[in-house]
């Protein structure tokens, strides 16, 4: 479902990750793991179309890189940055509402996809009403992970999603993401973690991301370095 | 001072805000969503006055009737906001978005510096006027003062409805919405599925369009000559600037303060009349740094 | 000295800018003048060629250009300047550069009341013999008035004239009462408070030195609410805007020209120069000529005049720097104009043409009646006085003695 | 225990906050807050999402202000001070979200916090060439950071922002430190690493620190003593043992893995 | 534009292989030309000596802008600094240039205090008009008292003497010329030294977090402050000099269209550089002149186009494009930092 094809993505002039080739399936579950500053977040800003590429990406057998960033989305793409990146002028709810917005989804699609969002994140409802400028950090994460469920039917690509998060939460929302995932099967999931635990029994397949290159690994720490 | 005295003060005020507001409306529009300060506005506001006169020129010596003045004021600014500000956002601004504000600045300037000569290779030297909008609707006495319609009733209209409008626009609507998520953070409004640079273009069309109709109906009270696009800008930085970043209320505000100010000044202490703007400016950002209606943005720590 | 094979002048005049209303014309006419004289070859032979340099482009380039012209160029002679401000500049740099300068359209009084120059000229009148000019015709036309108000520009020529006029007014009809006095900010777009106040005072008289988009939106905006039928509008500079007002000049109010400056002139109409020039100038731009046009004839007139007599009098080719600076002494010319003269003091005697709007159909837009042209030399201060202590010095009987002559068109 | 110094006297504990009150519109963030903090001791504050934990440090560093209640530093009334003050009385702060000065290198960030804290002397030195540019090393080495010195910070991934947030705040050699999610964003691979390293360092230094943080792992490692913070006010105080394994805890901040 | 300046910086300057040491060659021949045009090239030496003055002023605004703050108001300590030469000589004829020079940067440096305190409290677009309001408050009091202040005409500034000796125009104009070109070696270095130094680059991160600077135990408006009064003399010297060279101060020096030129010129050179403040000066003038000597009454078009190409095309401005040159075949720095200078 996607694919990379000797991608080198750059920023700037520098590349940062260079020559990646690998392919998920759908359905599948990847967790993205690597040191600090090995390229996990600019993988994804890949995806999103916010770094300069060289080779093909293609998303259903199509190029992505042909695509404008901000149609990206329309897709069926959901993106969670790692940094937040709430609007502060809107409240959560409306934050959460912004994607279905841009792409005009319809206030009845809006309602069901909203209506599923709360089932899984249910502690967003009280908040619903706050200026997401005000929150706190576990739940500007919350937020953040709301909005990129709204659009995202087909890959939904999470940057530390559970960070800041407490672990009862965090486990609570590993389960929640595990049931989306079991419920439907065209769904894709990218996580990104530093906190492997969270992931394992969960993630169907795990990528190491080392200075710019990724390899097949595993969640499991004795085998971590492979 | 007596009440005509008072009156004729307070309709000087209104008419003159109503105006300047217009002008900064488009200003603000631009500044609020895409944090540039677009020095240009000041020539586009002088082409849409200079493009009035040269329509309604052409028209009524076909024999048109006056009142024909009116639909040529919306054709100038549409002309004005589509010819040049398209262009100007999409063959400059678009292509250094991500350089710093200051260089954005800049390039508006030049623009303005570019624009400023071709107004004098195509309309001359000479000052224009062309007042045939405003005789054609006459004058209303009211307490015994008597006032142009024009100034009066028109301008202030437009003026509020312009204010009620984009407001409504602005938080109502979906598009309305989507500009003001892209002006808080373009690549975050990116990667939910907004078009940003859809998003800017349509911003700076409008506030072209905006600045176009400020000079349209500027054009039948003033008359149209080289650098009349200088002064308005710094007055309507002015009005920004007191009114709060991206704030339309706070424009009419600071606008109307501006306006009032002004007119009182020339009966109590003419000799301040110039300074207007700038004392208020200074006056009410001693009291409310961040402008009228703009709040302190605090950094997420 | 050798004959060059070109006479080199510079020449500032705002091309860009509020004040280009001025200058481009005065540029157009001037290249109507060296065209027309160089086909007839020149000054004795010698073709002229002029540079000019923008007033508009701010005092850097200005002050850079001007000596790049003077010194490099081996500009012969400069025309400088519109500006009264420039005039303050280049006036005392002409003198330190020695290159000869004819101060082409400047009105500020001061130059040679507070200074004297050995190689600046000024073809022209000044702002002392404009204003009294205007208070004159005023006195003889409108002797009952009892108030005036004031709208000026608020830079130094509005301060200035008014100032001027101010005084000469005291002195002449000590009862009349100041009402009101605004300065609108240089190139203000709107005078409705200014014209609202007025409307309150109803002054018998409204005085305005402005010129340009600023007189023309104030007269259209005063004629709009109706305050040119309650006051009478004396407008020194309102020549240069006849055109553009159209029918917005209702009849009755007092226009000048800062000078004997006017496409009309009810002298020289007929003349054939005149007449020529008039066409020449319509043809080239489409606009009836203004008075900078004017001047710019004058300064041109007196440029050539002077290197004629040089020529003369000295019996040689081409003169001399100081054959030149002796020929301008006192020297004798005409430009569209009266002919004037240069005083000892370098001071120019020019004549004042007045006169009231009238609308007779026969343009689209107000002509003069009842015109009063005044000789210059009454107008200004003698030699060494400056002209405040003099114009305070004057009393009632002043406008009596001055020399007229009276058209009634 | 209160320390005790020479004289006899009760020393005032380090850091002291007496009923401190903040409401936010309709949230109360924090509510009748008492907290003493000792010198020498690492203080870990755990808690759900929301709870004000944040907010906590943003009022004992004088960010934002109480609406009722005090808070003293060495006895010493800080509340109506800004934040510039308390942290010249010994108070660094590194952030949940890094502040760093993002045209800067990381090295330069240190620097820069190196010649606050000396004041400004010479002011034609050059900042590379202030003598604290070895102890700067020093310190991003301590955060595992020394290969990024020379890089701008704008440049940098998220976790290694934190790390150098964290160095920035060290390099004002505080007596007390604070620290929002120190950990969160660094990958687990060398989270406990740094944490030793940087635990040892402020052992060895004397220096007092808080540090909020969810990772329980860290808590019961490195912690000398644990708050648990619950809607706006201290739920729980003890040693990590005893309120990582208290069921109300365990409920509300830690989970129980279902799997 | 991440103004870090490293360049100037001895260690790194090592890393990118002698570099400094051709910088330094260039700017040492640069200097050299400009002592040298008065006897190569005479007629410019008059434009030349304008836009040094006016560089030294440029230089002030390029201060602030390594704080990423932009002044629209600038002009006003450039005015000021004028007027107060012009009337120290009104009251005292005669008076010593030097005497001119320190009346003039005394008031700037004290006007500079007054706003300062003032604006150090904005940022932004506030931080611009508020400076803009001042600047033409001033203006209009320098219109409106014209009998003190000569109104738009302004007053003329004689000659100062020069260490006592009365000199005639030319004598007075190689003073002058080598006054400014004095100054300018040593204000640009004073000024490059402070970037580098801890206060400069304290001042500089105000650009970029104001909440660490507050948490680093320091004041941010202090550490503006400082700046702006710094920038505030570098505009003052600028006005002094500009002034003793055109022998007329007029309200124009105030104007907001010459801040806006300011603010142009350092961007044009390259916003943030020393060296760029210079740079774009004298071409910004030379420009100029030439444009309206040879273009008529299109130059205002020209110089548009001129800057439109520079930022689009070289938005590092000239110096930009002058690294660019000296770089080539040196070696690279793989950063973005390097780009960004
Ligand atoms: N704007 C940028 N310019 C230059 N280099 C950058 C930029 N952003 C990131 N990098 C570099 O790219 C590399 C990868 O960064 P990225 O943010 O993808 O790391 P990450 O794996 O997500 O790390 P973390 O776990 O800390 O979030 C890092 O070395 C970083 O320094
Ligand atoms: N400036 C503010 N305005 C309004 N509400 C605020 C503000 N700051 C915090 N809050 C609210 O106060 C509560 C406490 O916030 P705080 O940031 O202290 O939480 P926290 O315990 O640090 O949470 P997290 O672990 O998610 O970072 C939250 O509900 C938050 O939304
Ligand atoms: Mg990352
Ligand atoms: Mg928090």
């Amino acid at each position: 479902m996607l694919e990379f094809r000797n991608v080198t993505a750059s920023i700037g002039i520098i590349e940062i990750l260079r020559d990646l080739n690998f392919r998920i399936e759908p359905a599948e579950t990847l967790a993205l793991i690597g040191r600090n500053g090995a390229g996990k977040t600019t993988l994804l800003r890949t995806v999103m179309g916010f770094t300069k590429v060289r080779g093909d990406i293609l998303f259903d057998g199509k190029p992505l890189t042909s695509v404008a960033p901000p149609k990206r989305p329309g897709l069926g793409i959901g993106y969670s940055p790692e940094d937040r990146r709430l609007f502060s002028a809107f409240t959560v709810e409306e934050n959460i509402l912004l994607p279905a917005d841009a792409a005009r989804l319809g206030a009845a699609e809006t309602k069901r996809r909203l209506d599923k969002v709360y089932d899984i994140l249910p502690e967003l409802k009280e908040m619903a009403g706050r200026p997401a400028g005000n929150v706190s950090g576990g739940q500007g994460k919350m937020v953040a992970l709301a909005r990129a469920l709204m659009l995202g039917k087909r890959l939904v690509m999470l940057d530390e999603p559970f960070q800041g998060l407490a672990p009862a939460l965090a486990l609570r929302y590993a389960d929640a993401l595990r049931a989306l995932r079991d419920s439907d099967r065209s769904i894709t999931l990218i996580i990104t973690e530093s906190n492997p635990s969270l992931l394992r029994g969960f993630a169907s397949r795990t990528l190491v991301i080392e200075r710019g290159e990724v390899s097949e690994g595993s969640l499991d720490p004795e085998r971590k370095s492979a | 001072m007596n009440l005509t005295i008072f009156l004729l003060a307070l309709f000087d005020g209104i008419s003159y805000a109503a105006l300047v507001f217009i002008v900064a409306l488009g200003l603000t529009l631009i500044f609020g969503v895409m944090r540039i300060l677009n020095v240009a506005h000041g020539s586009l506001y002088a082409i849409g006055a200079y493009a009035t006169v040269s329509l309604t020129g052409f028209f009524l010596a076909l024999g048109f009737a006056p009142v024909f003045a009116f639909p040529l004021m919306l054709v100038s600014a549409v002309l004005v906001g589509v010819l040049l500000g398209g262009p100007i956002e999409w063959l400059l601004l678009r292509r250094i978005y991500d350089k710093p504000e200051v260089l954005q600045l800049l390039v508006t300037f030049a623009v303005f510096m570019i624009l400023e000569d071709v107004q004098r290779l195509v309309w001359g030297t000479q000052p224009y006027f062309q007042a045939s909008a405003l005789q054609a609707l006459g004058n209303v006495t009211i307490f015994g003062v008597t006032y142009t319609v024009y100034q009066l009733i028109l301008l202030p209209l437009v003026a509020i409805a312009l204010l009620i409008g984009l407001r409504f626009f602005l938080r109502h609507t979906v598009i309305g919405k989507l500009i003001l998520a892209t002006t808080e953070d373009r690549e975050a409004a990116q990667s939910i599925g907004i078009d940003a640079d859809r998003v800017f273009l349509f911003t700076f069309v409008v506030g072209a369009v905006l600045a176009g109709l400020g000079g349209a109906l500027a054009s039948p009270t003033t008359s149209i000559l080289p650098g009349m696009g200088a002064d308005m800008i710094v007055l309507s930085f002015a009005v920004v600037a007191t009114a709060g970043l991206g704030q339309i209320g706070g424009a009419a505000i600071a606008a109307l303060m501006i306006g009032l100010g002004r007119s009182f000044a020339v009966y109590v202490w003419p000799e301040v009349a110039v300074l207007v703007p700038y004392l208020i400016m200074v006056l009410v950002l001693l009291v409310r740094p961040e402008g009228l209606f703009g709040s302190p943005v605090a950094r997420k720590i | 000295a050798d004959k060059p094979a070109a006479l080199k002048i510079g020449m500032t005049t705002f091309l860009t800018g509020p004040a280009s209303v001025f200058g481009v014309p005065a540029r157009d006419a001037m290249d109507i003048f060296v065209a027309n004289l160089n086909a007839e070859g020149g000054i004795n032979g010698v073709p002229i060629e002029v540079t000019y340099i923008d007033e508009g482009a701010g005092a850097e380039a200005l002050t850079s250009e001007f000596r790049r012209v003077a010194q490099t160029e081996g500009a012969e002679v400069m025309l400088a300047s519109i500006s009264s401000g420039n005039c303050q500049t280049l006036a005392p740099l002409a003198e330190d550069l020695k290159v000869p300068n004819l101060m082409w359209d400047c009105g500020t009084q001061r130059i040679f009341e507070e200074h004297s120059y050995d190689y600046v000229f000024r073809p022209q009148g000044n702002a002392t013999s404009e204003m009294l000019a205007a208070v004159a015709y005023l006195l003889k036309t409108h002797p009952d008035f009892e108030t005036i108000a004031v709208v000026n520009q608020d830079y130094a020529w509005g301060r200035d004239s008014w100032d001027i006029f101010h005084t000469a007014l005291e002195a002449m009809k000590p009862g009349v009462k100041v009402v009101g006095e605004f300065f609108p900010k240089f190139g203000a777009p709107d005078f409705s408070t200014e014209i609202s106040r007025l409307q309150a005072l109803r002054p018998d008289v409204v005085l305005s030195t402005s010129w340009g988009g600023d007189l023309d939106t104030f007269v259209q905006q005063a004629f709009q609410r109706g305050l040119m039928n309650t006051s009478t509008f004396v407008l020194p500079l309102a020549e240069s805007s006849l055109e553009r007002l159209g029918s917005s000049l209702p009849a009755g109010h007092v226009v000048g020209a800062r000078g004997d400056h006017y496409f009309l002139h009810p002298e020289r109409r007929d003349d054939p120069d005149f007449k020529g020039f008039m066409e020449q100038y319509k043809e080239a731009t489409g606009d009836i000529p203004v008075y900078s046009v004017f001047h710019a004839s004058q300064a041109f007139a007196a440029l050539k005049t002077a290197y004629e007599k040089a020529i003369a009098d000295n019996g040689v080719d081409w003169p001399d720097e100081d054959q030149l600076l002796a020929a301008l002494d006192g020297l004798e010319f005409q430009g569209l104009g009266r002919t004037l003269h240069l005083r000892e003091d370098h001071q120019g005697v020019e004549s004042q043409l007045m006169g009231t709007s009238a609308q007779t159909g026969e343009y689209p837009f107000a002509t003069l009646e009842n015109i009063m042209i005044f000789d210059g030399e009454g107008l200004l201060p003698p030699v060494g006085e400056t002209s405040t202590d003099w114009i305070k010095g004057l009393d009632a009987s002043f406008v009596d003695g001055l020399a007229v002559e009276t058209y009634d068109n | 225990m209160t320390a005790t110094n020479k004289a006899g006297t009760a020393k005032p504990p380090l850091l002291e906050t007496r009923e401190l009150m903040i409401k936010f519109g309709g949230v109360t963030a924090a509510n009748n807050v008492s907290m003493q903090i000792e010198a020498g001791r690492n203080l870990a504050i755990i808690g759900p999402n929301g709870a004000g934990k944040t907010t906590f440090l943003n009022i004992c560093t004088g960010w934002i202000k109480p609406r009722s209640g005090k808070v003293f530093l060495e006895g010493e009334d800080i509340t109506p001070l800004p934040p510039r003050k308390i942290v010249r009385r010994g108070v660094a702060r590194a952030f949940q979200i890094p502040q760093l000065f993002t045209e800067h290198t990381a090295l330069e960030n240190l620097l820069i916090s190196a010649a606050a804290r000396e004041g400004l002397r010479n002011p034609l030195q050059n900042l590379h060439n202030i003598r604290q540019r070895d102890e700067m090393m020093h310190l991003l080495d301590l955060v595992h950071c020394t290969d990024v010195a020379d890089r701008v910070v704008v440049e940098l991934s998220e976790g290694q922002r934190k790390l150098i947030d964290i160095a920035v705040a060290l390099a004002l050699k505080p007596r007390l430190l604070l620290m929002d999610e120190p950990t969160s964003g660094v990958a687990s691979s060398q989270k406990h690493e740094v944490m030793e390293i940087l635990v040892g360092a402020l052992a060895e230094a004397g220096v007092t620190s808080v540090f909020v943080e969810h990772d329980m792992g860290i808590v019961a490692r490195h912690a000398d003593e644990v708050a648990v913070w619950n809607a706006g006010n201290v739920q729980l105080r003890g040693t990590p043992q005893e309120i990582l394994e208290h069921p109300d805890v365990i409920r509300d901040v830690i989970g129980e893995e279902v799997a | 534009m991440s103004e870090i300046s490293q360049h100037s910086t001895p260690r790194r300057a090592a890393k990118s292989g002698g570099m400094p040491s051709l910088r330094a060659l260039l700017t040492l021949l640069a200097v050299l030309l400009l002592a040298a045009v008065p006897f190569i090239a005479p007629s410019m030496q008059l434009l030349i000596n304008l836009a040094l003055a006016k560089g030294i002023a440029v230089l002030g605004v390029t201060v602030l802008l390594r704080a990423g703050q932009v002044s629209f108001g600038h002009a006003l300590f450039f005015g000021i600094s004028a007027y107060a030469g012009a009337f120290l000589m009104a009251s005292l004829p005669g008076a010593d240039l030097i005497l001119v020079l320190v009346a003039g940067v005394l008031g700037a440096a004290l006007s500079g205090l007054l706003v300062g305190l003032f604006v150090v409290r904005y940022r932004g677009i506030f931080f611009g008009m508020l400076n803009l309001a001042f600047s033409m408050i001033f203006w209009s009091i320098l219109e409106k008292f014209y009998h003190v202040t000569g109104g738009a005409d302004g007053i003329r500034l004689p000659r100062p003497t020069v260490l006592g000796m009365v000199l005639e125009r030319s004598g007075f104009e190689a003073v002058i010329f080598y006054l400014s070109i004095a100054l300018m070696v040593l204000l640009g270095w004073l000024t490059l030294r402070w970037f580098v130094s801890p206060v400069g680059q304290i001042f500089q991160s105000l650009k970029t977090n104001e909440t660490r600077l507050e948490y680093l135990g320091l004041s941010p408006k202090r550490v503006l402050l400082s700046g702006y009064l710094l920038s505030a003399v570098l505009c003052g010297v600028g006005g002094s000099l500009m002034a003793m060279t055109q022998g007329v101060v007029t309200p124009e020096y105030v104007w907001w269209v010459r801040s806006a030129e300011m603010v142009f010129i350092a961007v044009l050179g390259g916003a943030g550089s020393v060296r760029g403040a210079f740079i774009g000066a004298l071409i910004y003038e030379i420009v100029r002149v030439y444009a309206s000597a040879f273009a008529g009454d299109i130059w205002q078009m020209l110089l548009g186009g001129f800057l439109l190409v520079i930022i689009l095309f070289a938005p590092k401005g000239i110096m930009g494009i002058a690294d660019g040159l000296i770089h080539r075949g040196g070696k690279r720095r793989a950063t973005t930092a390097e780009e960004a200078r």
